[in-house]
């Protein structure tokens, strides 16, 4: 009874380097996005490195995936950025973490590692152990200020400002209280997931690894690792898991929705927005704590199944609260949306154009704000969607505006879809552990994250290990449109802005090795002693 | 009573109501948004904890008009408060007259503004510069008030103007004064000077420990002030009875403008200027009644 | 202008009041050092490894700190004797360090031949139940001797 | 009496000829500079003592020229009044000139001193006709104050002179109406005796005198729409002269006004209306305009502009105020106009020194580009400081004293003329503005790459600006000497000035307003140096942007192109129709500047231009002279 909603979601498709540029021209025209890409240290196998170009293909349903090798004494492929300028980062990164080179790339600069890594030491490849520490070079950072005259000033936005939640670095230029340019530096956040997955810990364990990527939408990306590693392995979901899995990622996408309307509201100054927001969230936060027996961090996925099952008094008391959620988030949203000086301050401002849009590969709702009609939950159906009925809304306004109504309708899609999973939940197995892992597999797991699509690939390793993970968060694709919505924008609108592609910036930094901005440890042990010892 | 024993009178409750009034405001937003809030004291645990605390100079900051901005930003709201009549009807009236007030009030913000620019720091230069735009925009409404009550109480002493005759102008220009009142009190949606999500308290940002204290408190008396003023227009009797209702009125008051506080989303600049540009109309008309003589 | 939502208190006075939880509520992890047969299955299933067991001398000792801990409850989904399980308590913040380990030390089993410590008296007598009686003496030989021993 | 009197003037004469001879010499840079500076104290002395009269030769006949073979020195309390303001800015200037001297051309040196002297002679004369000659030769030195050899001052220059040579044609083209008309002596006290009762029975003499004086004198006073030319004439004008122009020079006309409005023609309410618009629109678009400046001279010359525009709208309304009946408001009105120009003369001119010191250390007037200099220049600084201040109008300080003068005259009369009140306070919280802007741009916030400054300016340069401070702050504390001085003047032309000084307030009888700048003094410095005892900072830190490492603060610093944009972006329209104003402004001068023209093209060198004035001068005079029977 068991069955997979994986089968034919991917091609892995062997293209040589002198064809790849016009394979992916002809994938563009055909409408596809360029979803991510990963560098592998393949050298055990074949001598090789390899890169892997993951291509989604909405219409056709499926992920086209090249795969460029390159002898390890020349690890050079050719660059696909002139091609399509989504792939910048993807092809930075896998240059500063595996040391692929890609030819006539337009500017191969540092990414991920910070300004002061020194060269020539690349931490994904496999004879770099995962706990070796690096000394810094001691070089600066070299992103500030390129645009700058007497007329024009310079307005520094973070690491630490109060408008991100995490550490980034925005630089605005700003010339009568207009963003006349602006520069981003990120991946301040380093935490490297990929290393630690990859040579200490076994496939189970990786699950809650990844819910930690990002302390909102965690669980999505459980999800996709375990889909990733179910596609290798071939593994038969039980059903009733399946709808348990989109169950909780709609919960997790109304909390992060509601999170997200309660922050739009603060950033813009309306804090009584911002608290009734979050009052309402709350109710969501509960439902998860009920089911899975945690606010956030549900824990709920295995490679398999999930790990909870839902008796029946628990589906009442869910049914109960998602109706006061609902209530409420209705109530509120209903005020926001009337009043006129809000919606002002989100009227025609950000503005990202179709074009754009496609040629940066930007998910989610700030795609489907700038009308393209993408969602990976229909056009590539996996855990119980295939069998849920909902709709995908697209605005064509391209401004913050389009991306809030995009967010507002999909709170209340997501509203009847834990219903309707709810009513039709089937029996039987919760998780079905009878599988056995294959050397060297590909999988390929992707999912609507509350923020756009989330993929993860996987290279299984054999004896419950992987050998190669690589999660692409939605935001990592988003980012690089901020400075063009940025550009001729009055500076009080920078905060809304930045914020309506809902940043999470933690999602997209997870890969990488040191924390640059690590200051020394005062002390380790007891508290009390180190309060005593620090007051001396 | 002596004016110089109930001016002091006046000054001491006018300082030490002022946070409390805050705190009650912090008490009716949080209920508006479902919370428990904090103590009504709260404010003035907060300026305590100040004022116990040195203050942090920015290296490459402007020292001594640094150092100077909060000190006369505080002695001029508090001068304005000695020719002011508050708890009680008598004070120094003899002092200073309601440009003298208007003038005072510009003085603490215009000190506000030139403490930020001292610092030196980005997010204080965009703060003040937004805060003076501001200034300007409010007087241009504000002048044509002015000129309104000063006709319609055939003068600008407060012996002439407290309270006002009444009259079809009288009444246009007291209301058209509260919306003033509301502006000139930075809330929101007016408060793009010190909005914290996009400039971190814009002119505040470097001032800390005492000095920042020292603004708190001004702004706290700044509004304390204008509820005042606004009152004064309306009260028309002296005595207990007049202290009585001039308390109550204060907080009634505050909680209707924190009231309305809860329910806006901050302006841009632009968008505040344009209003206040708009809303001289307000004033024009108060004028025109006045010199009409209704 | 919002004017139409509901106003109130929903704010708990939290700390001063108390916070519901579910039952199954995945709290502070406790060990039961009665059942515990230190097999170190939690151990191995642990993500962060905040669970780990060392062998001192004459004892085994399963050592579970907090600070480490992520709450995932994998622990109590493998522990075979239902030693391990989540409690509902949450509010760990503490100045002394030390609130946050737990120490279990089993007394371990010498081999007969070799007079090695090699497993824990409990884990011993649970997997009698399992092995056939005829197997019964080899039980107390450490496994490298029990490959050597004879088959008689 | 008379014998001291011509004695000083002996005196005077010599010593400024000396100055102006000196000039002439490359060497000794400083001596006509001294010698001038002793002549304005002399100047003060004789507005101080405030009176003394002065007759060379005898009227002969009725003529022009015979009214020319006679001309009559004299000092009455308007011109005493107006002889203060001379000596001060005179003074401080000079002594400023000391050290800067030895920079201006020869031409310069040497027209500085006749400069002062025919201002002087200007206020002292009793002839409208030797008033009128006076003032030529004053527009003629001025000019070649302006064109000192920088570049493109020659062209600023000529378009000043042009631009004033046409007012001047105009004053001339209503002096001989009035000649014509009486076909008496142009002596003030013929005038004023003769004039008035002949007016106000023939309305369109009236109406043509005034408007040929008011233009004339309204071109040099600055009035929109004639105030074009002050701009580039203050930016290209050293830092000295440019304080002497606006502090001294554009009061002539204000003084002129007073004798004119007040003596020569009668009280008529559409006239001071007139006066009274004139001026508010003065106040409003100078200050608007000099919001948006980024040249730090142009800045302060528009809010000369702006400055005058108060003056003037006082004036104005003052004169309405009298007409209507309001005799209280009327003559405070008039008493605030003079306190202003008083005080005008003092915060600008310090602020010129100010801003000139500033070019002199950096050679920039670019307020994008300076910033900081507190550290190298802090006594600059600290003047500045209180010269924005005071024209900001901030209490207790002067400006603010005689700003609250003009409200409160203006705003409580149930007449327009409380509009232009309301205006007026209004535009003060602009001028604050826009000297948060000029001070916070040149001292406070940091400059966009560095600025190899050597230092503080010399002490010659620094203590005038100090004196100037220090009258800012004395003359706003302590209003009763200039009032007693101003009503005296006001007794001069006939009005009646209130008695408001009631320690420790000025106080407007009928609860009209009351203000104790005194009290406020004390109490303000006392309260604030408590409150600093209190906030002494404990550390410095570097400040804090948002943890960014700063590479180069400079980028971080708001250009003044930046400042207040969403304000003007608002008032947009304000600008539009300003810069419409100017054109008209400019198409009159046009029109009617025919003289003016001429002047043009035979003024193509400095010496072309003088020859040409003096000759054109001779001509009107002979013509006009045998004109008359």
């Amino acid at each position: 009874m068991g069955r997979s909603t994986l089968e034919g979601r991917f091609r892995v498709i062997d293209v040589s380097p002198d064809e790849v540029a016009e394979v992916v021209r002809e994938l563009f025209e055909d409408g596809c996005y360029y979803a991510t890409g990963m560098g592998v240290d393949e050298r055990p196998l074949n001598g090789r490195f390899a890169v892997y170009h993951a291509i989604n293909c909405p219409k056709r349903g499926v992920y086209v995936i090249l795969r460029l090798t390159a002898p390890e004494d020349r690890p050079s492929v050719p660059s696909i950025t002139p091609v399509l300028r989504g792939a910048e980062w993807a092809e930075r990164e896998a240059h500063d973490m595996v040391g692929v080179t890609f030819e006539n790339h337009p500017n191969l600069e540092r990414l991920i590692l910070p300004e002061d890594w020194p060269d020539g030491v690349y931490p994904l490849r496999k004879d770099f152990p995962y706990n070796r520490k690096v000394a810094g070079t001691g070089g600066t950072a070299g992103v500030r200020g390129e645009r700058h005259d007497e007329a024009t000033m310079s307005v520094p936005l973070g690491p630490y400002h109060p408008l991100l939640h995490e550490p980034e670095y925005f630089e605005l230029y700003v010339r009568e209280d207009r963003i006349v340019g602006a520069d981003y530096r990120g991946f301040h956040v380093h935490r490297g997931m990929e290393k630690l997955a990859e040579s200490r810990m076994t496939l189970n364990q990786i699950p809650f690894l990844a819910e930690r990527i990002c302390g909102i939408c965690g669980c999505t990306h459980s999800a996709a690792y375990c889909q990733a590693v179910e596609e290798a392995a071939g593994v038969e979901v039980p059903e009733r898991a399946l709808y348990i899995r989109s169950l909780m990622l709609e919960v997790e996408r109304i909390h992060s929705h509601l999170l997200w309307f309660g922050v739009a509201c603060h950033l813009l100054g309306f804090d009584s927005g911002f608290m009734h927001f979050w009052r309402a969230r709350e109710y969501v936060m509960d439902i998860a704590e009920l089911i899975t027996g945690n606010r956030k961090t549900y824990g709920i996925n295995l490679v398999g199944g999930v790990r909870r099952d839902l008796s029946g008094e628990k589906i009442q008391k869910t049914l109960k609260l998602l109706e006061m959620a609902e209530g409420e988030s209705r109530e509120v949203i209903d005020n926001v949306v009337g009043m006129k000086e809000l919606i002002a301050r989100m009227e025609g401002v950000g503005v990202l154009r179709r074009k754009d849009a496609r040629e940066i590969g930007v998910v989610g709702p700030v795609a489907r704000a700038s009308g393209i009609d993408t969602d990976v939950r229909r056009d590539h159906p996996y855990a119980a969607y295939g069998d849920l009925d909902f709709k995908v809304p697209v605005y064509r306004g391209c401004d913050v505006l389009s991306r809030f109504l995009v967010r507002i309708d999909e709170t209340f899609e997501s509203f009847s879809l834990v219903r309707q999973i709810l009513e039709n939940l089937p029996d039987g197995e919760i998780i079905n552990e009878e599988y056995s892992l294959p050397y060297m597999e590909f999988g390929l797991g992707s999912t609507e994250a509350p923020r756009g699509e989330d993929v993860h690939m996987v290279l299984t390793g054999g004896e419950n290990q992987v050998y190669r993970w690589h999660p692409r968060a939605p935001t990592y694709n988003n980012l690089p449109a901020v400075p063009l919505m940025l550009e001729g924008e009055d500076v009080a609108d920078a905060p809304i802005i930045i914020a309506s592609i809902d940043p999470c910036f933690s999602c997209t930094d997870h890969v990488s090795i040191v924390d640059a901005g690590s200051g020394r440890v005062l002390w380790r042990g007891p508290l009390l002693e180190g309060v005593e010892r620090l007051r001396r | 009573m002596m004016p110089e024993l109930s001016t002091l009178v006046n000054v001491a409750f006018v300082v030490l109501f002022a946070p409390l009034l805050d705190g009650i405001e912090r008490r009716v937003k949080a209920r508006l948004q479902t919370r428990q809030g904090p103590p009504i004291l709260q404010s003035w645990y907060d300026l305590i904890k100040l004022l116990k605390r040195p203050s942090i100079e920015p290296s490459g900051s402007f020292g001594w008009l640094f150092r100077l901005a909060p000190a006369v930003a505080l002695s001029s709201v508090l001068l304005a408060s000695t020719f002011v009549p508050s708890l009680l009807a008598r004070s120094m009236g003899f002092w200073g007259d309601l440009i003298a007030f208007v003038y005072l009030l510009a003085l603490a913000s215009l000190f506000l503004a030139l403490g930020g620019f001292a610092s030196c720091n980005p997010y204080a230069q965009i703060g003040s510069h937004r805060e003076i735009s501001l200034l300007m925009a409010e007087e241009f409404s504000l002048a044509f008030i002015v000129a309104g009550l000063a006709v319609s109480a055939g003068g600008l002493a407060f012996s002439a103007m407290f309270p006002l005759p009444l009259k079809a102008s009288s009444v246009v220009g007291v209301l058209a004064f509260a919306v003033m009142v509301y502006v000139s009190g930075a809330r929101v949606p007016f408060d793009v000077a010190e909005a914290e999500p996009e400039i971190v308290e814009g002119p505040l940002i470097e001032f800390s420990g005492r000095s920042l204290g020292l603004m708190k408190l001004t702004a706290y008396v700044r509004r304390l002030l204008l509820f005042t003023v606004l009152l004064n227009f309306v009260i028309p009797f002296g005595g207990v009875l007049r202290s009585s209702v001039y308390v109550a009125a204060l907080l009634v008051l505050s909680a209707v403008y924190a009231a309305f506080e809860a329910y806006f989303g901050r302006f841009r600049t632009a968008d505040a200027v344009r209003f206040l540009k708009r809303f001289a109309a307000a004033g024009f008309v108060c004028w025109l009644l006045a010199v009409l003589g209704w | 202008m919002g004017l139409a939502v509901s106003i109130g208190k929903v704010t708990e006075r939290y700390p001063f009041a108390p916070v519901e939880v579910p039952d199954d509520y995945r709290g502070k992890p406790v060990i039961d050092p009665g059942i515990c047969t230190g097999c170190g299955a939690c151990a191995s299933a642990c993500p962060p490894q905040a669970i780990q067991v060392k062998e001192e001398g004459e004892f085994r000792v399963v050592h579970l700190f907090l600070g480490r801990c992520i709450f995932c409850g994998r622990c109590q989904d493998v522990c075979p004797e239902g030693a391990i399980r989540l409690t509902t308590e949450f509010e760990l913040a503490t100045p002394n360090h030390d609130d946050l380990h737990q120490f279990v030390r089993l007394r371990m089993v010498r081999c007969v031949r070799c007079g090695r410590p090699f497993d824990t008296y409990r884990h011993l007598v649970r997997s009698l139940r399992e092995v056939p009686f005829i197997e019964g003496e080899r039980l107390l030989l450490c496994p490298e001797c029990r490959a050597k021993a004879p088959l008689d | 009496m008379w014998l001291s009197f011509s004695l000083f003037l002996l005196v005077l004469f010599s010593l400024l000829g000396l100055a102006a001879l000196l000039g002439l010499s490359r060497r000794t840079s400083w001596l006509p500079a001294l010698l001038s500076t002793v002549a304005s104290i002399m100047i003060l002395i004789v507005g101080v003592e405030g009176s003394g009269n002065w007759r060379a030769g005898a009227p002969v006949g009725t003529s022009i020229l015979s009214s020319l073979s006679s001309i009559s020195l004299g000092v009455d309390g308007l011109s005493a009044f107006f002889l203060i303001i001379l000596g001060l800015i005179g003074l401080c200037s000079s002594i400023y000139s000391l050290s800067s001297f030895k920079h201006g051309a020869t031409t310069y040196r040497a027209a500085y001193p006749l400069f002062i002297l025919s201002m002087f002679l200007a206020l002292t004369v009793r002839s409208l006709l030797w008033f009128v000659i006076f003032w030529e030769l004053m527009t003629l030195f001025s000019q070649f104050l302006i064109a000192n050899g920088r570049e493109g001052s020659r062209g600023a220059a000529l378009r000043y002179f042009c631009t004033t040579k046409g007012a001047a044609d105009f004053m001339l083209l209503s002096v001989v109406v009035i000649i014509w008309k009486l076909s008496g002596s142009p002596a003030y006290s013929v005038i004023s005796s003769v004039l008035p009762a002949y007016m106000s029975s023939h309305r369109l003499t009236f109406v043509l005198i005034s408007a040929g004086m008011l233009t004339g004198l309204g071109i040099k006073a600055t009035l929109v729409p004639f105030h074009f030319w002050v701009p580039d004439a203050y930016t290209s004008a050293p830092g000295e002269a440019a304080a002497l122009m606006s502090g001294a020079m554009e009061k002539l006309p204000v003084y002129m006004m007073f004798r004119y409005l007040l003596t020569f023609s009668p009280l008529s309410a559409p006239l001071g209306l007139a006066v009274a618009v004139a001026g508010t629109l003065t106040l409003f678009f100078g200050t608007m305009f000099a919001l948006r400046q980024t040249d730090s001279k142009r800045l302060l010359a528009y809010h000369s502009v702006g400055q005058m525009g108060y003056i003037v709208m006082a004036l104005g309304a003052g004169l309405y105020l009298l007409s209507r009946g309001y005799t209280l408001l009327g003559s405070l009105a008039l008493m605030a106009s003079l306190f202003h120009s008083l005080n005008h003369a003092t915060f600008k001119s310090l602020l010129f020194l100010t801003a000139s010191s500033v070019y002199r250390r950096t050679g920039l007037r670019n307020l994008n580009r300076l910033g900081g200099l507190w550290k190298v220049m802090p006594l600059t600084a600290v003047s500045a400081l209180i010269g924005s201040l005071a024209i900001a109008g901030v209490p207790p300080l002067n400006g603010f004293v005689s700003k609250w003068m003009i409200y409160v005259s203006t705003m409580p009369s149930s007449t327009v003329v409380s509009l232009f009140g309301a205006l007026a306070l209004f535009i003060s919280s602009v001028t604050a503005a826009s000297f948060v802007k000029y001070f916070t741009t040149v001292f406070v916030r940091p400059p966009a790459g560095e600025l190899n400054v050597s230092g503080e300016v010399p002490p010659w340069m620094t203590v005038p600006q100090w004196i100037l401070a220090a009258l800012c702050v004395f003359l706003g504390v302590y209003p009763y000497l200039p009032l007693r001085a101003i009503s005296r003047a006001l007794g001069v032309v006939g009005v009646k000035a209130p008695a408001l000084s009631s320690f420790p307030g000025v106080v407007v009888p009928h609860g009209l307003g009351n203000v104790a700048p005194l009290a406020f003094f004390v109490f303000m410095v006392v309260l604030t140096s408590i409150l600093l005892l209190l906030v002494r900072p404990a550390m410095r830190l570097p400040g804090w942007t948002t943890g960014t490492r700063v590479l180069r603060e400079t980028a971080m610093r708001l250009p003044a192109g930046s400042y207040y944009a969403s304000f003007e972006e608002n008032f947009g329209e304000v600008y539009g129709f300003g810069a419409a104003v100017r054109k008209l402004g400019l198409w009159i001068v046009r029109c009617v500047g025919g003289v003016a023209r001429a002047a043009e093209r035979c003024s193509a060198d400095m010496n072309g231009m003088l020859i040409g004035a003096f000759v054109g001068l001779l001509i009107f005079v002979v013509v006009l002279g045998r004109g008359v029977p």
